[in-house]
C-alpha cells in the first residue's frame, strides 16, 4: 500500500514537471497584435535574493509610471505594457531572463537591471538581439565603456557624484585627510576609483581605502584601520543596510570623523537603521522625497498612495525611464528597434522627478539634478541642489 | 613444532595504544598450505595482530617476513599484490554493487588499466575485462555462489555474503587468504559448507590464517593454533597439543560462559 | 592588536550559538540541517515582530521567538527528516532536502517581511565604554553574557535531565541507543527542536547590531557551520570554542590583513585545520574503527 | 536488444542535430545552450559525488575557473578558443588535484564544507583581485570561438558547438563509468577500506575523481565564458555550486544520463517557475524536498524502477 501511494506521489510530480515544460511551451503564443498600438516594456531585476529591495522597488514605481501613462494617454497612441522577470541578481539567470522577454514577451525595449554583473550580461543579450537597453539602477563604470550602442543608463551619475561629494568636504568642511570605505563589488570598486581621482583633483590626502564584501556584518577591524590613518572624512560607497552598520559602529568605536555617502545608500531605511549613529552624514542624491521641487512631490504622493510606502531612489530613477520611454515612442511612432534607440538618444525637454534627462554618446543620463544633502533628525535636509550644465 | 615451509613469519610485533600494551613480543610463524588458527578471548588483540599483518596499524618494534624476504611498512592497498588478502568480521562488501562487480574488485591489481583503451573502447580494455570476468566467475564458481553473479549484494542472505567476500578474497589470487570470523552468522549448514570450502583451499595450495571464535570449527578444520590472551602469545601448536596446555585451558576455555555468549550475540 | 580580539567577541559569541546548533543536530541525528541559518534569521524576524509590532516587551519576544522557532526545528524533523530516514534515502537528499527548506523559508520570511532591513534594537546602551584605546559597548558585553549563559544552561541540560542524558547517548551510538531502548525519533525531534531554539536566540543576539533581513541566514549559518568544524563538530565545548575562534579570526584578518581577503582567509583556515586535525583543533583525535 | 539500443541512439542522435530546426524560438535555444554546459559540470559531479562518494558544494569553484582562465587566455594573449580552452582545463584539473589532497583524508560533512571553503574561495579572489579578473564587474568581451574561419556566435551555432562537447562528454563519462575505472570508484563509495584491502590505491582513484569532475567543470566553464560574453564572480556563488548539487542528485548521480535529465530539468524547471512570479522559489523548494523524498535515487532511479516493475508484469503474465 505504502509502496502504491509512494509511486503515485512521484508519477503526480513527473506530471507536474511535464506539464510546467509544457506550460513554457505554450505560453509562446505573445502578444498579438491588435489595432493597439502596443510597446512591450520587458523588465529585469533582482525581486528575490540579496538586492531584492531594488528590485521590488523598481518593479512597484514602473507599474505606477505604466498604469498613469496609459490613464493619461502620455505616449500618444501607444499603449504601454510592462512585463517583469526576477533574475536573483545572478547574471546567468538575467540572461536567461532577457532572452525570455525578448523572444517569448516579445519586448521592444527592456528596462535591465540592477546588479551592474547582471545588467552587463543582458547587455550581451540585448546587443545581439539589437533591442535597446536601459538601466536604471546599475552605476558600475564599465556599463556605458563598451562601446555598446544599445545600452542607456538613467542611474546616477558616480563620477558627478564623487566630484560633488570631495569638493564640498574640501570647500565647505575644510577636511584634508580622507579614507574610502567602498563595497567590493562593481558599484563600490568604480566608487572607490572615482573618489581616489577626485581626492588627486582636490588635493587631498587618501590615508585608507579598505573594502567590504555585500552581507558583511562586522566593519570595525577596518574602521580601527582607518582610526589609525587618522581620516577626518570616510566616504562610504554601497548600500544602506552596510553603510547604517558602519554608522553604527563608527559610533560604538568612538571614531570622530565625518561620514559621506552616495546616491546607492539613500533611502529612508538608511536613517531608521543608523539611528544616532547616522546622524550628519552627509550624501548625494538625485531623490529626496522631502525635495521642494513639484515634480518630486507628485511621484511621492502618488507613489505612497497606491504602495503604502514611501519611493526608495531606484524607484524614481525607474519611474523617469519609463516617462523617458513613452516619449520615444511618442516621438517616432514606432517600435522599430533602431527608430527607438535614436529617439532615446535625443530625449530633450523633460522635465522629470530627477532632472531633465539627456544622454550623452556613450548613454549616460547626464541630465540628472544632484542634491547634496544632510541627515538631520529623521530626514535628509537638502544642503544645495547642484542642476546639470 | 610442524615442519614445512615457513610462508609467514611474525617476529617480535609489540604494540602499544595510549600506554596500554595491546600486543608484547608476539612470534607466530604461518606454514605454507596450512589453515594456521589465531584464537584468544575479546581483546586479546586477536584484530589488532590483523591490522598490524595488512598494515592498518604500524607496530612499535617487531618485523613481518614473507617467504624469508622483510615486509617494509606498507599501506594496505600495496598488501594484494604481495599475495595476501583478507576478509572482515562484520562482512565488508560493496552493498549497493553486483556480487560479480565485488568480485572482479579483487582481480583489481591483476590486469593494468589503459585508460586511452578504455575511452576508445578499444580490444585491450575489452581483453582485459574478459580475462577479469573469467577469473570472477571461476571463483564465484569455487564458492558455489555463480548463479547470484547478478544479483545486488545487499539482497543476499548473510551467509551468502560471508562466501562473495570470500570469492573477492580469492579472486585477488594471494598465497595467503586472512579470515577474520569467517564462520560468525552463519547456521550450522553454511559453516559445514565454510569448512568444506577452507579444505579445498588448503587443498589447492593455499595459506589461510584465521581468527575464530567457533572453537569446535576451529579445532576441526586448524593445522596449527596460536592463542593470544592479553597481547601475549600463551600457547602455540597443532590443534591436540594446544587443547592439553594449561595455560590455554586456564585462559581460555575458563571463560567458557562469555565465549557463547558472545557466540550467540553473533 | 587586543582591539582586533575584543571586537570579535560578540560575533564569536554568534557564531558558537550557532555552531553550538550544528553540532548538535549532527551529534544527535547524525545529519546536518542546512536551514539551521534560516533559523537564525526567522528567531530574529519573530522577535522582531513580537517586540516591535506587537510591543509584546522583550522578554516575551526572546521566548515567543524561540518557542515559534523550535516549532519550525520539529517541523523539518517530521516532514523532511522522518520521511527520508523511512525510505533509507543516502544522507546527500537529508542536504538537498534541507537545503530546499531554507529556499521555502527565506522566500516566505521575503513575501511576509518584505525586502528592507528592520531596526531590532536591544533595550541597553549602545554607547562605548572607553578605556584607552579599547572601547567596548554594554550592547557586546550583554551579547556575549547571553550567548555564554546559555552554553552552560544547555551544557547543564544535557549532563543532567534525562532529556539531556537520552540525547547523548544517541549521540554516542545511536544503535545501541535503540537497544536500550531509547526513541531515536523522539531524540531527533528534541535535537532539531532544541537546536532551532538556539538558533533564535543567535537571531535575536545579533539582530540588534546586524539588523534583521531575510537573507542574513545564509551567512551567519554558513560560518556558524565553519566554526563548529574547525572547533569540533558534534562537541559542545568545542563549536564554543570554534565559534569564538572563527569570530576573532575575522575580526583580526579583516584588520590586519586584508578585508576583501577576510573571508578567504577564514576558509583557507578550516582547509587547514581539515587536513591536519579533521576533527577539529579543540577535539582529541579520533581513531577510526576497523 | 543490442541492436535496438543501437536504433534508439541514432533516434536521439538525429532529433539532437535537427533539434534547432524545430525550435525557432531563440531563449528556448538559449535555456538548451545552458543546460548543455550545466551537464558537462553535472557530468563531472556524478563521477565524483555519485561513483566516488565525495559530494562537493564546491563545483562552481571548478566552473568559474576554466571560465577564468580560458576567457583571459584568449582575451590578453589572443590565443584561439582550443587553445585557451586545453589550458583552461589543464589549469582547471590541476586545481581538482591540490583539493583532492585534503579531501582525500575527509568524508562526510567535513568534506562538504572544504569543498564550500574551496568555491568560495576562487569566487573571492576573483572578486578581489582586480587587475587580472577585473574584480566585480568581471570580464567583458569575451571573443567568440573560431573554427576554421567561422566564428561561432548565434544561439543556433553555439547548439551545435555545445552540443559537440556534451556529446563527446556523455561517452567519455560513460566509457569511464562502464571501465573498470567506474566500478572502482563505486567500490570506494560503498566501502573506502575495503577497497584499499582489495589493493586498490584509494587516494589515488579519489583524486583522479576530482580531477576529472575538475576537467568537466573546466571545460563547462570554457564554453560557458565564450557563450555568455560576460563573466562575473557572481555567477559562481555558493548558490551555484548547491544547484550543480540538486541536479546531480535530482537526475540521479548512480549514472551519467542522470546528470543530463538532471541538468535540463531543473534548468527548464527554474524557467519555467517563472510563471508563478513571487512564489516560484517557494515551489522550487518543495520541489526539491518531494523529489529527494519520493524519489532517493533520482528521476533516472524512477524511471528504472517503472521499467523493472513493467518487465515484473510481463513476466506475470507469461506465467498466468
Amino acid at each position: 500500500m505504502f509502496m502504491r501511494n509512494k509511486s503515485r506521489i512521484s508519477a503526480l510530480i513527473v506530471v507536474i514537471t511535464i506539464g510546467l515544460v509544457l506550460s513554457m511551451t505554450g505560453c509562446s503564443g505573445g502578444n498579438t497584435p491588435s489595432s493597439e498600438k502596443v510597446l512591450t516594456i520587458g523588465v529585469v531585476g533582482p525581486e528575490s535574493g540579496g538586492s531584492a529591495q531594488l528590485g521590488q522597488g523598481q518593479h512597484n514605481a514602473i507599474q505606477l509610471a505604466v498604469d498613469e501613462i496609459n490613464e493619461q494617454k502620455l505616449a500618444g497612441e501607444w499603449k504601454l505594457v510592462a512585463v517583469f522577470e526576477d533574475d536573483e541578481g545572478n547574471p546567468t539567470k538575467s540572461s536567461s531572463a532577457t532572452n525570455k522577454l525578448i523572444q517569448e514577451s516579445k519586448a521592444n525595449i527592456i528596462i535591465a537591471a540592477i546588479n551592474s554583473s547582471a545588467t552587463l550580461a543582458d547587455m550581451v543579450v540585448t546587443e545581439r538581439a539589437g533591442i535597446p537597453q536601459i538601466t536604471p539602477g546599475s552605476t558600475g563604470a564599465s556599463i556605458t565603456e563598451q562601446g555598446n550602442e544599445w545600452i542607456f543608463r538613467t542611474a546616477a551619475n558616480d563620477s558627478f557624484q564623487a566630484d560633488a561629494l570631495v569638493k564640498h568636504a574640501k570647500e565647505e568642511l575644510g577636511i584634508t585627510k580622507i579614507a574610502t570605505f567602498t563595497s567590493a563589488d562593481d558599484y563600490g570598486q568604480s566608487g572607490a576609483n572615482l573618489l581616489k581621482a577626485a581626492a588627486e583633483k582636490y588635493g587631498l590626502e587618501l590615508v585608507a581605502n579598505p573594502t567590504y564584501n555585500n552581507g558583511d556584518k562586522d566593519f570595525k577591524p577596518q574602521l580601527m584601520s582607518i582610526k589609525d590613518g587618522g581620516a577626518e572624512g570616510v566616504f562610504l560607497w554601497g548600500l544602506y543596510t552596510e553603510a547604517a552598520l558602519i554608522s553604527n559602529q563608527v559610533q560604538q568605536l568612538g571614531l570622530d570623523v565625518q561620514l559621506f555617502g552616495a546616491s546607492g545608500m539613500a533611502a529612508q531605511k538608511l536613517i531608521e537603521l543608523g539611528g544616532d549613529a547616522a546622524q550628519g552624514l552627509i550624501l548625494t542624491q538625485t531623490f529626496l522625497p522631502d525635495a521642494d521641487i513639484p515634480e518630486v512631490q507628485e511621484f511621492v504622493q502618488k507613489y505612497t498612495e497606491k504602495y503604502d510606502m514611501d519611493p526608495i531612489p531606484h524607484g524614481a530613477q525607474a519611474y523617469d525611464t519609463v516617462y523617458i520611454i513613452a516619449n520615444a515612442v511618442k516621438n517616432t511612432d514606432s517600435s522599430n528597434p533602431e527608430e527607438l534607440r535614436d529617439a532615446l538618444r535625443n530625449t530633450e525637454g523633460l522635465n522629470l522627478v530627477t532632472g531633465s534627462p539627456k544622454f550623452d554618446e556613450k548613454g549616460n543620463d547626464i541630465g540628472k539634478r544632484l542634491l547634496i544633502t544632510e541627515i538631520r533628525g529623521d530626514k535628509f535636509e537638502l544642503i544645495k541642489a547642484i542642476e546639470a550644465k | 613444532m610442524t615442519h614445512g615451509l615457513n610462508i609467514l613469519s611474525i617476529n617480535g610485533i609489540s604494540i602499544s595504544f595510549g600506554g596500554l600494551k595491546a600486543l608484547s613480543d608476539v612470534n607466530v610463524h604461518v606454514m605454507k598450505n596450512t589453515v594456521h588458527g589465531i584464537i584468544g578471548p575479546n581483546g586479546a588483540g586477536k584484530s589488532t595482530l590483523f591490522n598490524v599483518i595488512t598494515g592498518l596499524t604500524k607496530p612499535d618494534s617487531g618485523d613481518i617476513f614473507l617467504e624469508g624476504t622483510k615486509l617494509p611498512h606498507i599501506k594496505p592497498h600495496q598488501l594484494v599484490p604481495l599475495g595476501i588478502s583478507r576478509t572482515f568480521q562484520n562482512i565488508r562488501l560493496f552493498k549497493e554493487m553486483t556480487v560479480l562487480d565485488n568480485v572482479l574488485i579483487g582481480q583489481h591489481v591483476h590486469t593494468p588499466t589503459p585508460i586511452i583503451s578504455i575511452l576508445l573502447n578499444g580490444r585491450k580494455s575489452n581483453e582485459y575485462e574478459k580475462i577479469s570476468r573469467e577469473k570472477a566467475i571461476e571463483a564465484l564458481e569455487f564458492m558455489g555462489i555463480e548463479d547470484k553473479m547478478n544479483d545486488i549484494v545487499k539482497n543476499l542472505a548473510y551467509g551468502q555474503q560471508r562466501l562473495v567476500e570470500f570469492a573477492r578474497a580469492l579472486a585477488a589470487q594471494p598465497k595467503i587468504i586472512l579470515l577474520d570470523e569467517p564462520a560468525a552468522g552463519m547456521n550450522p549448514t553454511e559453516k559445514v559448507n565454510l569448512l568444506s570450502i577452507i579444505g579445498k583451499l588448503r587443498d589447492k595450495g593455499y595459506t589461510l590464517i584465521l581468527i575464530e571464535h567457533d572453537m569446535k570449527l576451529v579445532m576441526n578444520i586448524c593445522d596449527n593454533i596460536s592463542v593470544l590472551d592479553h597481547g601475549k602469545i600463551i600457547a602455540q601448536g597443532q590443534p591436540e597439543v594446544v587443547r592439553k596446555n594449561p595455560d590455554f585451558i586456564s585462559a581460555y576455555l575458563g571463560k567458557g560462559e562469555n565465549l557463547n555468549a558472545r557466540n550467540k550475540r553473533n | 592588536m587586543i582591539r582586533y580580539i575584543l571586537n570579535g567577541l560578540p560575533i564569536g559569541a554568534i557564531y558558537a550559538l550557532v555552531a553550538l546548533s550544528y553540532s548538535f543536530i549532527y551529534a544527535a541525528s547524525g545529519v546536518l540541517n542546512w536551514s539551521q541559518g534560516d533559523m537564525v534569521m526567522l528567531g530574529a524576524y519573530i522577535g522582531f515582530t513580537v517586540y516591535q509590532i506587537l510591543n509584546l516587551g522583550f522578554v516575551p519576544a526572546f521566548f515567543i521567538s524561540m518557542l515559534a522557532v523550535a516549532i519550525v526545528g520539529i517541523g523539518i524533523q517530521r516532514f523532511i527528516l522522518r520521511p527520508l530516514r523511512k525510505s533509507n534515502a543516502p544522507a546527500i537528499n537529508v542536504t538537498i532536502a534541507t537545503l530546499g527548506a531554507s529556499i521555502i523559508i527565506r522566500n516566505l520570511a521575503l513575501m511576509i517581511w518584505g525586502p528592507d532591513a528592520q531596526l531590532f534594537p536591544f533595550p541597553v546602551s549602545n554607547k562605548p565604554i572607553s578605556m584607552g584605546s579599547l572601547s567596548i559597548t554594554p550592547q557586546d558585553i550583554l551579547i556575549v553574557l547571553i550567548g555564554i549563559l546559555l552554553m552552560i544552561i544547555f551544557q547543564y541540560f544535557l549532563k543532567k535531565s534525562k532529556e539531556g542524558k537520552a540525547l547523548r547517548a544517541v549521540a554516542q551510538d545511536r544503535y545501541a541507543a535503540v537497544l536500550m531502548g531509547i526513541d531515536t525519533e523522539q531524540s531527533d525531534r528534541s535535537a532539531f527542536g532544541l537546536s532551532a531554539a538556539i538558533g533564535a536566540v543567535a537571531g535575536i543576539l545579533i539582530a540588534p547590531i546586524f539588523f534583521v533581513t531575510f537573507n542574513m541566514g545564509a551567512g551567519i549559518g554558513l560560518k556558524g557551520f565553519v566554526s563548529a568544524v574547525v572547533g569540533g563538530l558534534g562537541s559542545v565545548p568545542g563549536s564554543i570554542a570554534g565559534g569564538f575562534f572563527i569570530g576573532i579570526v575575522e575580526s583580526v584578518a579583516g584588520g590586519k590583513i586584508s578585508s576583501g581577503y577576510r573571508d578567504a582567509i577564514t576558509y583557507t583556515l578550516l582547509i587547514l585545520v581539515l587536513w591536519l586535525r579533521p576533527t577539529g583543533l579543540f577535539l582529541k583525535k579520533r581513531k577510526q574503527k576497523v | 536488444m543490442n541492436k535496438n539500443k543501437k536504433i534508439y541512439l541514432l533516434i536521439i542522435l538525429v532529433l539532437l542535430l535537427t533539434l534547432p530546426l524545430f525550435v525557432s524560438n531563440l531563449y528556448y535555444l538559449h535555456i538548451i545552450n545552458l543546460v548543455g554546459i550545466y551537464t558537462l559540470v553535472t557530468i563531472g559531479l556524478n563521477i565524483l559525488s555519485g561513483y566516488t562518494g565525495q559530494t562537493s558544494m564546491g563545483q562552481a569553484g571548478f566552473f568559474a575557473v576554466g571560465t577564468y582562465v580560458t576567457s583571459l587566455m584568449m582575451m590578453n594573449f589572443d590565443l584561439p578558443f582550443f587553445l585557451a580552452l586545453l589550458i583552461g582545463v589543464i589549469l582547471t584539473s590541476i586545481f581538482g588535484l591540490i583539493i583532492s589532497i585534503p579531501a582525500m583524508k575527509l568524508s562526510g560533512p567535513y568534506l562538504v564544507l572544504a569543498t564550500v571553503g574551496f568555491g568560495e574561495i576562487v569566487r573571492l579572489v576573483l572578486l578581489n583581485w582586480t587587475p587580472v579578473t577585473k574584480g566585480a564587474a568581471g570580464l567583458t568581451g569575451i571573443p567568440f570561438p573560431e573554427i576554421f574561419g567561422l566564428q561561432i556566435k548565434t544561439e543556433k551555432q553555439f547548439y551545435y558547438f555545445i552540443i559537440i562537447f556534451v556529446i563527446l562528454g556523455i561517452y567519455i563519462a560513460g566509457r569511464i563509468a562502464k571501465s573498470k575505472i567506474g566500478r572502482t570508484f563505486s567500490a570506494i563509495r560503498e566501502d573506502d577500506l575495503a577497497a584499499e584491502a582489495m589493493g586498490v590505491n584509494v587516494a589515488g582513484y579519489k583524486t583522479a575523481a576530482f580531477v576529472i569532475s575538475a576537467m568537466f567543470a573546466g571545460l563547462a566553464g570554457g564554453l560557458f565564458g565564450t557563450f555568455s560574453g560576460v563573466t562575473s564572480p557572481d555567477s559562481f556563488t555558493f548558490d551555484d555550486s548547491i544547484s550543480f548539487l540538486c541536479m546531480s542528485v535530482i537526475g540521479g548521480n548512480k549514472t551519467i544520463i542522470g546528470a543530463v535529465v538532471g541538468a535540463f530539468v531543473l534548468t527548464v524547471l527554474s524557467e519555467a517557475l517563472r510563471v508563478f512570479q513571487g512564489t516560484r522559489l517557494i515551489i522550487y523548494g518543495f520541489i526539491l524536498i518531494f523529489t529527494v523524498i519520493y524519489m532517493p535515487n533520482g528521476l533516472v532511479g524512477i524511471i528504472e524502477n517503472l521499467k523493472s516493475k513493467i518487465l515484473m508484469k510481463k513476466e506475470n503474465k507469461s506465467m498466468e
